[in-house]
C-alpha cells in the first residue's frame, strides 16, 4: 500500500480509536460502550493489516472484536440494570 | 472527580518518565535477532510457508500449548462457575429469522473454519481463528434450536480428544527426536502442499477443534444460563 | 522423556478428567490422584538423577527441549536440582489438597491438575514470553477456583485477583516489547544484558509485576484480601503449588533484572518487611495473618536477591520457600471451611504449632537454618539491614503467636479433616530432620564454648537437677490443667545441654528449643491464652536479640560492644528485669503449677548462665553500673508488687523476678565478690523458688484455688508442705542462719566494697519489703482460719512433696555448710579474668572479707543452741499450753462483719498500697502499653493503605512503578 | 513511513493510558472490564508494531516472496506469533472476568466496585 495513504489511514484510525476509547469510559449507556469497544478492536485489526500482520488481523477480528463483544453483551444482559 | 484527575496525573507522570525509551525503539529497517533467523531458516527448518505459523506451532509450540491451556482453563472455569451458580432462565425459543439463518449458515462457516485450520502452514489463519469460527457455527446452531443441541453432548469428548492429541503429538517428538512438539517427527515433505510441514497441519487441527470446543462450551454454558438478550 | 512426563502428565490428566468429571466423579478423582502420583514419581526420578537430595546438586541441570532447533529460536524448559525439589513440593501440595478441595467441589480436578503443570512450567521456564503464558494460566485458574470455592466472599476475591492479573498482563507485555526490541530475543538470560534506560524501564516493570505477584509490601493488599477471603482448602493447594512456583520464578527473575544497583532490592525488601509486618501486628483474622506472613516471605525474597548469590542463593531460597509453603498448606488444611468467620475456631493450638513454628523459623525447623544464614550474610553487608530484618521477623512472630495462642478449642475429633494435615505435618517433620542433619554449621556437642570448670558444672547441676525434680509433679496436672510433662522434659533436656554447647549456634538452637518447649508447656495451663502469648512474644524477642548478637559477633555467644548489649538485653528480658516481668507474671500464673516451678526455679537460670558466660568482664564493665541499678530497682519494685498481690502464683512470680534482681545486681558489679554473691544467690534461688512453687503446686492441686482470700489454715492439713515452705521462706527472706542470708551478706559486702552505698541501701530496703510478702505468704496460706471447704484437704501429692524434700535437704546442708559450695566457687570465680576487687578468704567454716566474716556453721549452731535452750526452758517450766482450735476465733463477743475479714491476710498490706502506688506494675504496663500502642498506631497507618478497593491496589502498583523508574533514572546519568 | 510508525505507537500508548485510566477510575465492573480490553488492544498494537519493518510484506513465503529473499522482504514473524497468543489470552481472561463480574453483581446486588470491599485492612 502507498506509504502516505497508510500514514493517513493510521492517523485517522488512531485518532478515532483514542477518541472512542475516551467515549467508552464516559458514555452513560453501557451497551454503546460495549459496541464502541468492539469497534476499537475492529479498527485495531485494520492497523494490524496495515502492519503486514495478516494472521493477527484475522484473529483480532474474529476473537478480539466479535467474541469479546458477544461476551460483554451477554454480561450486560445478565447483569441487568445494576449500575 | 479528584480521583479521576489524580489517576490521570499519575499515568501521565508514568508516561512522561517512560518517554526516555523512545530513542531506543526507532524504526528498524533490517531484521535482527531471532526474527532474522526465523526469516532465514524458517522454511527450511519447519517446511511451513507461513512463518508465523512456523513460529507458533513449531518453534514456539510450547507457547501455543500454553495458549490452548489458557483457553481450556478459562472455559473450564466458566463452565464450572456457571454450573455451580446457575443464573436461572434456560434457553428461549429462537425467532423465525434466527432459526432459519441458523439452518443455512453453519455449513459454509464450518467450511471456512476447516480451511483456516488445516491450511495454517500455507496461508493466514490457523487454529485459533479457525476454531473460533467453528465455534460461531456452533453458536448459530445453538441459537437456532430451543433446546441444547445434541452436539453439546460430544463437546467434552472432543475437547478431551483434541487436547490429548496435542499432548501426545508433543510427547511423540520427545520420544523420537528428544524435542517436545517437534514438527519433524514425520518428514516435512514438499513445502507449499497441504500435506507438508510435518505435523503442523495435525497440530493446527487439534488446536482448532480444541478452541472450537472450548468456546462452544462457554457459549453452551452462557446459553444454559439464559443466552443473549 | 521423564522430564516431559513430569511436566505434562497432569495436563493430560486434566484433559481426561475434564471429560470424565461430568460422568463419574469418583473415577475422575481417582484418575487425578493417579496422574499426580505418576508425575510425582517422575519428578522424584529426575531429582535423584540430578543428585539434588543426596549430593547437593542444586545447580545440576536437565534440559527439556521443545519445538524445532534451539533457543533463542525455540523454547527450553530447564530443570535444575533446585527446581526439581520445589516441584516435588508442588506435587505433594496438590496431592495433600486434592481430596480436601476437589473432593468437596466436583469439577475442579481439571483445573487443579492444570495448575500443577503450570506451576512446574513456570518454575522450569527459561523463556520470557513462555513465562508470561504460564503466569496467565495460573492467574486464570486461581480466579476460577477462587470463584468456585466454598466461601462467602468468593466474588470479591476473584474480582480483585482478576483485576490484578489484568494489570500484570499489561505491564508484562510492555516489558516483552522492550526486551525483544532491544535484545532481539526472549530468553530470560537476555534480559540481564540490557543497558541504559530500557534496562531501567524493564526492571521497573518487572519488579512491579514480581512484587505484585509475590505480594511484597506495599503491593500486598490484594494478597491479604485473597488469603482472608478465599476457600481455605483451595488456599492449601494454592500455597504449595502456584504461590511457590511464582516465588521461585521470581527468585530467578530477580537475578536477571538489569538493575543499576541490586542493592535496591535489599532496601525495598527490608523496608517492606519492617513496615508490612508492623501493619500486621494488630491482625486478628487468621487467614489474613497468613497473608501477612506470605508478604514477609516475599520481602525476604527481595532481600536475598539483593544480597546473596550463587549456590547460597539457591539453597536459601529453596529452604525458605518450600518449607514455608508446605507449612502454610498444612495450616490451611487444618481449617474448617464451614466456619466462615474463623475457620480455625475448632482447632486446638497444639496441632497448629508445628507448621506455625516452622513458618516463624524457630530452630530446629528448616526455615531457621535459612534464616540464620541470611542474617549472617546481612551482618557482613550492613548491620542496620540485619537489624531491620530481625525487627520485621519479630513482628511476624508476634501475630503468628497470637494466632497460635488464641486457638484454645478442644482436640478436633473428626479425624477426616486432619488426615491431610497430619501428612503435611509429617512431611515437615521429616524435612526438619533432613535439614537439621545436613546443616553445615555442625551441631556437635563436643566442642567447648564455655570454659569447663566448677561454675559451668554448677549450672549443669541446676539444669539437670531442676528438671528431674520438677518432672514428677508435671505428670499430675492441677484442676483444668493438662500435663506439661513432655514439654518440660524437652525443655529441660535442651537446658541441660546448654552448658555443653560447642558453639554459639548450638547454644542458640538449644536456647530456643528450651524456650518454645516451655511455651507449649505453659499452654497446658487451665486458662492459657494470655500467658502463653506474652511468654511467646518475650521469648521470641529475647531469642531474636540473642540471634542478632550471635550473628554480629561471628558465632561466639558475645563479644564487647553491641553484641554484649544485645545479650544483656536478651538475658534481662528472659529474667523479667526492668519492667519485662509482665510476661513472667502472666505466664507463671496461667501455667500449670509445676511448669511454673520449672520456669522460675530452673529455666530462668539459663539467662544467668548466658550472662555469666558471655560476659567477659571487660565487655560487661560499661554496662555494669546500669545493670546493677536495673537489678536493684527491679528487686525493690517487684518485692513491693509481691506484697500487694493476693494470688499465690503471682506473688511467687513477682518474688522470683525480685530475687533475680539481686543476681543482676551482683553481676553488674564485675567484682569477684559480686559474682560470687550472684552465682551463690542463683543457686539458692534455684533451691528455694523450686520449693515454693512446688509447694504452691501441691496446695493448688489439693484446694483448686490460688487465691489468698480462699486459702488459709492449711498448716494442719499439709504439715510437710508447710515445713518446706517455711524453711524456704526463711531462706529467701535472708534471715540467718539459712542460706539466703549468706548470699545477701556477700552482696552487701560487694556493694560496700565498690562504694555503691545508695545501691546497698536500695538492696537492703528491698530485703525488708521481701520480708513483708514472705510473712504474708505463710499467713495467708497456712495459718489463720481454715476455710470449711478445705476441711478434708489432704497433704500434697508425693510427686511434688518428695522433690521438695530433696531441695530442702540440699538447702539445709548448704545453710549450715556453705563452704561446701563456696570452697570451689570462690576460686573458680576468682580465676575469671577481668574481675576486680577483693577475693574473699575461706578459713575452715568461715568466710571473711575485709568488712568482716561470716561463719555459717557457728551461727547456725548458735541459733540452734538458743532455740534449743528456749525450748528446754519452756519444757522444764512445766506450763501446759492451751490448745486453741483453728476455728476458735475469739472476737470478744463480736461477730465479724463479713467473712473475708475473718481471714486477716486479706488485703494485708492495705496501708502500704497507697505508699507504694508509684511502683512498677503501673509504670511497666504503661511503658509496654505505650510501645504496643505506638506500634499499633504506626501499623494502622500502613494498614490503611489496604482500602479493600481493587482499584486502589492497582494504583499502588502504578505509583510504585513510577517511583522506581524515576528513582533509578535519577541514579544513573 | 516514520509518520505511520509513530502514529501507531502513539495510538497504542494512548489506548493503554486511557484503558488504565478507565480501570482505575470507573465504578461499574463491566466498564472496568471494557477498559481492560482497550488497554489490551493497545498492548497488542504495540507488540505488532515492534515487529514492523517498512515496505515489507506478510511473513508468508508463497510465490510473491521467494524463500531466499525472505530476510529482506518480510516483517518480523515473532511478535505476530506473540500477539496471537496475547489476543487469545485477553479474550479468555475477559470471559472469566465477565462471568465473575456478573455473578458478583448478582450476589452483592450491585455492580459498583466501591461496594466490593468487605475485605480490607
Amino acid at each position: 500500500m502507498n506509504p502516505s495513504l497508510a500514514s493517513a489511514l493510521a492517523v485517522f484510525l488512531g485518532g478515532m480509536m483514542l477518541a472512542a476509547s475516551v467515549v467508552v469510559l464516559f458514555v452513560r449507556d453501557l451497551l454503546s460502550a460495549i459496541i464502541i469497544t468492539g469497534m476499537i478492536s475492529l479498527s485495531a485489526s485494520v492497523l494490524f493489516l496495515l502492519m503486514d500482520a495478516t494472521d493477527v488481523a484475522i484473529t483480532e477480528a474474529s476473537i478480539g472484536a466479535v467474541l469479546a463483544t458477544l461476551i460483554f453483551l451477554w454480561g450486560k444482559g445478565k447483569m441487568g440494570g445494576r449500575e | 472527580m479528584i480521583r479521576t484527575l489524580f489517576v490521570l496525573l499519575v499515568l501521565l507522570v508514568l508516561a512522561a518518565a517512560a518517554t526516555s525509551v523512545i530513542p531506543h525503539l526507532k524504526m528498524r529497517t533490517e531484521l535482527d535477532g531471532a526474527g532474522l533467523e526465523y526469516a532465514r531458516r524458517g522454511l527450511e527448518d519447519t517446511g511451513s510457508i507461513n512463518l508465523v505459523t512456523a513460529v507458533i506451532v513449531a518453534y514456539r509450540g510450547l507457547d501455543t500449548l500454553g495458549e490452548v491451556v489458557v483457553l481450556f482453563s478459562a472455559a473450564t472455569s466458566v463452565m464450572l462457575i456457571l454450573s455451580l451458580f446457575p443464573l436461572g432462565r434456560g434457553p428461549t425459543d429462537p425467532s423465525f429469522i434466527v432459526a432459519h439463518t441458523a439452518r443455512v449458515l453453519p455449513a459454509p462457516i464450518m467450511l471456512l473454519a476447516v480451511y483456516f485450520t488445516t491450511h495454517s502452514h500455507l496461508s493466514p489463519g490457523g487454529g485459533f481463528p479457525g476454531g473460533t469460527i467453528m465455534a460461531s457455527a456452533f453458536l448459530l446452531v445453538m441459537l437456532g434450536s430451543s433446546s441444547t443441541p445434541a452436539g453439546s453432548k460430544i463437546l467434552p469428548a472432543l475437547e478431551a480428544l483434541s487436547g490429548t492429541t496435542f499432548g501426545l503429538l508433543g510427547l511423540w517428538g520427545t520420544m523420537t527426536l528428544g524435542q517436545f512438539l517437534n514438527n519433524r517427527v514425520i518428514g516435512i515433505g514438499n513445502p507449499g502442499y497441504l500435506v507438508s510441514a510435518g505435523i503442523i497441519p495435525l497440530v493446527s487441527l487439534a488446536i482448532g477443534v480444541k478452541v472450537a470446543s472450548e468456546f462452544s462450551g462457554i457459549f453452551a454454558a452462557f446459553r444454559k444460563s439464559g443466552g443473549n438478550r | 522423556m521423564v522430564t516431559a512426563l513430569a511436566v505434562f502428565l497432569p495436563l493430560l490428566g486434566a484433559f481426561l478428567t475434564a471429560w470424565l468429571t461430568h460422568r463419574n466423579e469418583r473415577l475422575s478423582l481417582l484418575i487425578t490422584r493417579l496422574f499426580l502420583l505418576a508425575g510425582l514419581a517422575a519428578i522424584l526420578v529426575i531429582a535423584a538423577r540430578l543428585g539434588a537430595v543426596t549430593d547437593g546438586g542444586l545447580e545440576n541441570t536437565m534440559i527439556l527441549r521443545t519445538g524445532v532447533m534451539t533457543p533463542p529460536l525455540s523454547i527450553d524448559l530447564k530443570v535444575t536440582g533446585w527446581s526439581a525439589l520445589a516441584a516435588v513440593v508442588v506435587y505433594v501440595g496438590a496431592l495433600l489438597g486434592v481430596g480436601r478441595f476437589s473432593g468437596r467441589i466436583p469439577g475442579t480436578q481439571p483445573l487443579l491438575l492444570t495448575l500443577v503443570t503450570t506451576s512446574l512450567g513456570l518454575m522450569f521456564a527459561t523463556d520470557f514470553f513462555n513465562s508470561f503464558v504460564f503466569i496467565e494460566i495460573g492467574s486464570i485458574i486461581t480466579i476460577g477456583l477462587t470463584a468456585a470455592g466454598r466461601c462467602r466472599r468468593r466474588w470479591e476475591v476473584a474480582l480483585k485477583t482478576a483485576m490484578i492479573s489484568g494489570l500484570v498482563t499489561i505491564l508484562y507485555l510492555l516489558a516483552v516489547v522492550i526486551v525483544y526490541r532491544t535484545t532481539g530475543e526472549l530468553r530470560l538470560t537476555a534480559i540481564s544484558t540490557m543497558t541504559g534506560f530500557p534496562a531501567i524501564l524493564v526492571s521497573g516493570l518487572l519488579l512491579t509485576v514480581i512484587m505484585t505477584e509475590i505480594k511484597a509490601f506495599p503491593l500486598s493488599g490484594w494478597g491479604l484480601d485473597f488469603y482472608q477471603g478465599v476457600d481455605k482448602n483451595f488456599a492449601a493447594v494454592y500455597s504449595s503449588t502456584w504461590s511457590l512456583a511464582v516465588l521461585l520464578w521470581s527468585a530467578r527473575m530477580l537475578t536477571v533484572l538489569p538493575l543499576p544497583d541490586p542493592g535496591v532490592l535489599a532496601r525495598i525488601g527490608a523496608g517492606g518487611l519492617v513496615l508490612g509486618q508492623l501493619a500486621g501486628l494488630r491482625q486478628r483474622d487468621p487467614g489474613r495473618m497468613m497473608g501477612y506472613s506470605t508478604s514477609a516471605y516475599a520481602s525476604i525474597l527481595l532481600i536475598l536477591a539483593g544480597t546473596v548469590h550463587g549456590a547460597d542463593y539457591l539453597s536459601l531460597t529453596l529452604l525458605f520457600f518450600t518449607f514455608a509453603s508446605l507449612s502454610k498448606t498444612t495450616v490451611f488444611l487444618m481449617a474448617d471451611p464451614e466456619e466462615e468467620d474463623d475457620p480455625w475456631k475448632k482447632v486446638s493450638g497444639y496441632v497448629l504449632l508445628l507448621p506455625l513454628l516452622c513458618i516463624t523459623g524457630i530452630p530446629p525447623f528448616p526455615v531457621f537454618w535459612a534464616k540464620i544464614r541470611m542474617l549472617t550474610v546481612l551482618a557482613d553487608i550492613s548491620p542496620l539491614l540485619m537489624g531491620a530484618v530481625i525487627l520485621g521477623l519479630f513482628f511476624e512472630s508476634v501475630y503468628i503467636y497470637r494466632l497460635w495462642s488464641s486457638r484454645t478449642g478442644p482436640w478436633q475429633k473428626k479425624r477426616k479433616y486432619f488426615d491431610a494435615a497430619f501428612m503435611g505435618a509429617a512431611l515437615l517433620a521429616a524435612g526438619t530432620v533432613w535439614t537439621a542433619a545436613g546443616a553445615e554449621q555442625g551441631l556437635s556437642l563436643s566442642g567447648e564454648l564455655f570454659r569447663a570448670g566448677f561454675v559451668r558444672d554448677l549450672f549443669l547441676a541446676i539444669f539437670a537437677g531442676g528438671t528431674l525434680l520438677s518432672l514428677p509433679g508435671a505428670f499430675r496436672g492441677g484442676p483444668g490443667e493438662k500435663s506439661p510433662a513432655v514439654w518440660m522434659l524437652v525443655s529441660g533436656v535442651a537446658l541441660t545441654l546448654l552448658p555443653l554447647s560447642g558453639n554459639g549456634l548450638t547454644f542458640y538452637v538449644l536456647w530456643e528449643i528450651s524456650a518454645f518447649a516451655a511455651v507449649i508447656g505453659v499452654s497446658k495451663g487451665a486458662r492459657p491464652s494470655e500467658g502463653t502469648f506474652w511468654f511467646a512474644v518475650f521469648a521470641g524477642a529475647a531469642g531474636y536479640l540473642l540471634l542478632a548478637s550471635l550473628v554480629l559477633s561471628d558465632g561466639a555467644v558475645s563479644s564487647p560492644g553491641i553484641p554484649m548489649l544485645l545479650v544483656a538485653a536478651a538475658a534481662l528480658l528472659k529474667m523479667g528485669q526492668g519492667g519485662a516481668h509482665l510476661w513472667n507474671v502472666r505466664a507463671y500464673s496461667t501455667a500449670p503449677s509445676t511448669m511454673a516451678a520449672f520456669l522460675s526455679g530452673t529455666s530462668s537460670k539459663a539467662a544467668v548462665f548466658l550472662l555469666v558466660f558471655s560476659a567477659s568482664a571487660a565487655a560487661i564493665l560499661p554496662l555494669g553500673t546500669s545493670l546493677a541499678w536495673i537489678g536493684a530497682l527491679t528487686a525493690l519494685g517487684m518485692a513491693a508488687m509481691a506484697s500487694l498481690e493476693s494470688d499465690y502464683k503471682k506473688v511467687l512470680a513477682y518474688a522470683s523476678v525480685s530475687q533475680l534482681g539481686y543476681v543482676i545486681m551482683g553481676i553488674g558489679l564485675t567484682s569477684v565478690l559480686g559474682w560470687t554473691a550472684a552465682i551463690y544467690h542463683t543457686f539458692n534461688h534455684f533451691l528455694f523458688k523450686s520449693i515454693l512453687f512446688l509447694g504452691a503446686a501441691g496446695v493448688i492441686a489439693r484446694t483448686g484455688t490460688s487465691d489468698y482470700d480462699s486459702l488459709g489454715g492449711l498448716v494442719k492439713r499439709m504439715p510437710l508442705t508447710f515445713t518446706f515452705t517455711l524453711i524456704s521462706v526463711i531462706a529467701f527472706a535472708g534471715v540467718p542462719p539459712l542460706s539466703g542470708f549468706g548470699s545477701k551478706w556477700l552482696l552487701y559486702n560487694a556493694l560496700v566494697e565498690q562504694g555503691m552505698l545508695p545501691l546497698a541501701l536500695v538492696a537492703m530496703f528491698a530485703s525488708v519489703v521481701a520480708f513483708l510478702y514472705a510473712f504474708r505468704l505463710l499467713y495467708a496460706v497456712f495459718l489463720g482460719q481454715l476455710a470449711p471447704r478445705h476441711y478434708e484437704v489432704k497433704e500434697a501429692p508425693l510427686a511434688v512433696l518428695a522433690p521438695q524434700g530433696v531441695f530442702t535437704a540440699v538447702l539445709m546442708a548448704l545453710s549450715f555448710r556453705p563452704t561446701l559450695l563456696l570452697d570451689r566457687l570462690v576460686p573458680a570465680v576468682a580465676s575469671i579474668a577481668g574481675l576486680g576487687g577483693e577475693i574473699p578468704v575461706i578459713e575452715g567454716t568461715a568466710l571473711s572479707t575485709s568488712l568482716g566474716y561470716w561463719d555459717a556453721w557457728s551461727v547456725g549452731m548458735m541459733v540452734m543452741g538458743v532455740f534449743g535452750f528456749a525450748f528446754v526452758f519452756y519444757w522444764i517450766s512445766g506450763r501446759r499450753p492451751i490448745h486453741v482450735g483453728q476455728l476458735d476465733i475469739g472476737f470478744a463477743g463480736e461477730l465479724p462483719p463479713s467473712p473475708e475479714e475473718v481471714h486477716y491476710a486479706g488485703d494485708f498490706f492495705r496501708p502500704f498500697r497507697r505508699a507504694l502506688a508509684f511502683l512498677p506494675e503501673i509504670h511497666a504496663s504503661k511503658v509496654f502499653g505505650g510501645i504496643v500502642k505506638t506500634a499499633d498506631l504506626a501499623g494502622d497507618v500502613f494498614r490503611s493503605l489496604f482500602t479493600g478497593d481493587a482499584r486502589t491496589y492497582l494504583l499502588h502498583s502504578l505509583i510504585i512503578l513510577t517511583v522506581m523508574i524515576l528513582w533509578m533514572k535519577g541514579g544513573t546519568p | 513511513m516514520n509518520v505511520f510508525y509513530w502514529t501507531v505507537a502513539g495510538t497504542a500508548s494512548g489506548l493503554i493510558i486511557v484503558g488504565l485510566w478507565g480501570v482505575l477510575t470507573r465504578k461499574n465492573i463491566l466498564r472496568i472490564g471494557l477498559a481492560f480490553t482497550i488497554a489490551d488492544t493497545g498492548v497488542n498494537l504495540l507488540l505488532v508494531w515492534s515487529g514492523y519493518l517498512p515496505g515489507r510484506t506478510t511473513p508468508i513465503l508463497n510465490g510473491d516472496v521467494p524463500a531466499a529473499e525472505a530476510v529482506s522482504a518480510v516483517v518480523d514473524p515473532l511478535p505476530q506469533a506473540l500477539v496471537l497468543t496475547s489476543i487469545v489470552i485477553g479474550v479468555a481472561v475477559a470471559a472469566l472476568f465477565v462471568v465473575v463480574a456478573v455473578l458478583a453483581s448478582r450476589r452483592l446486588g450491585t455492580a459498583d466496585i466501591r461496594r466490593m470491599k468487605e475485605l480490607k485492612w
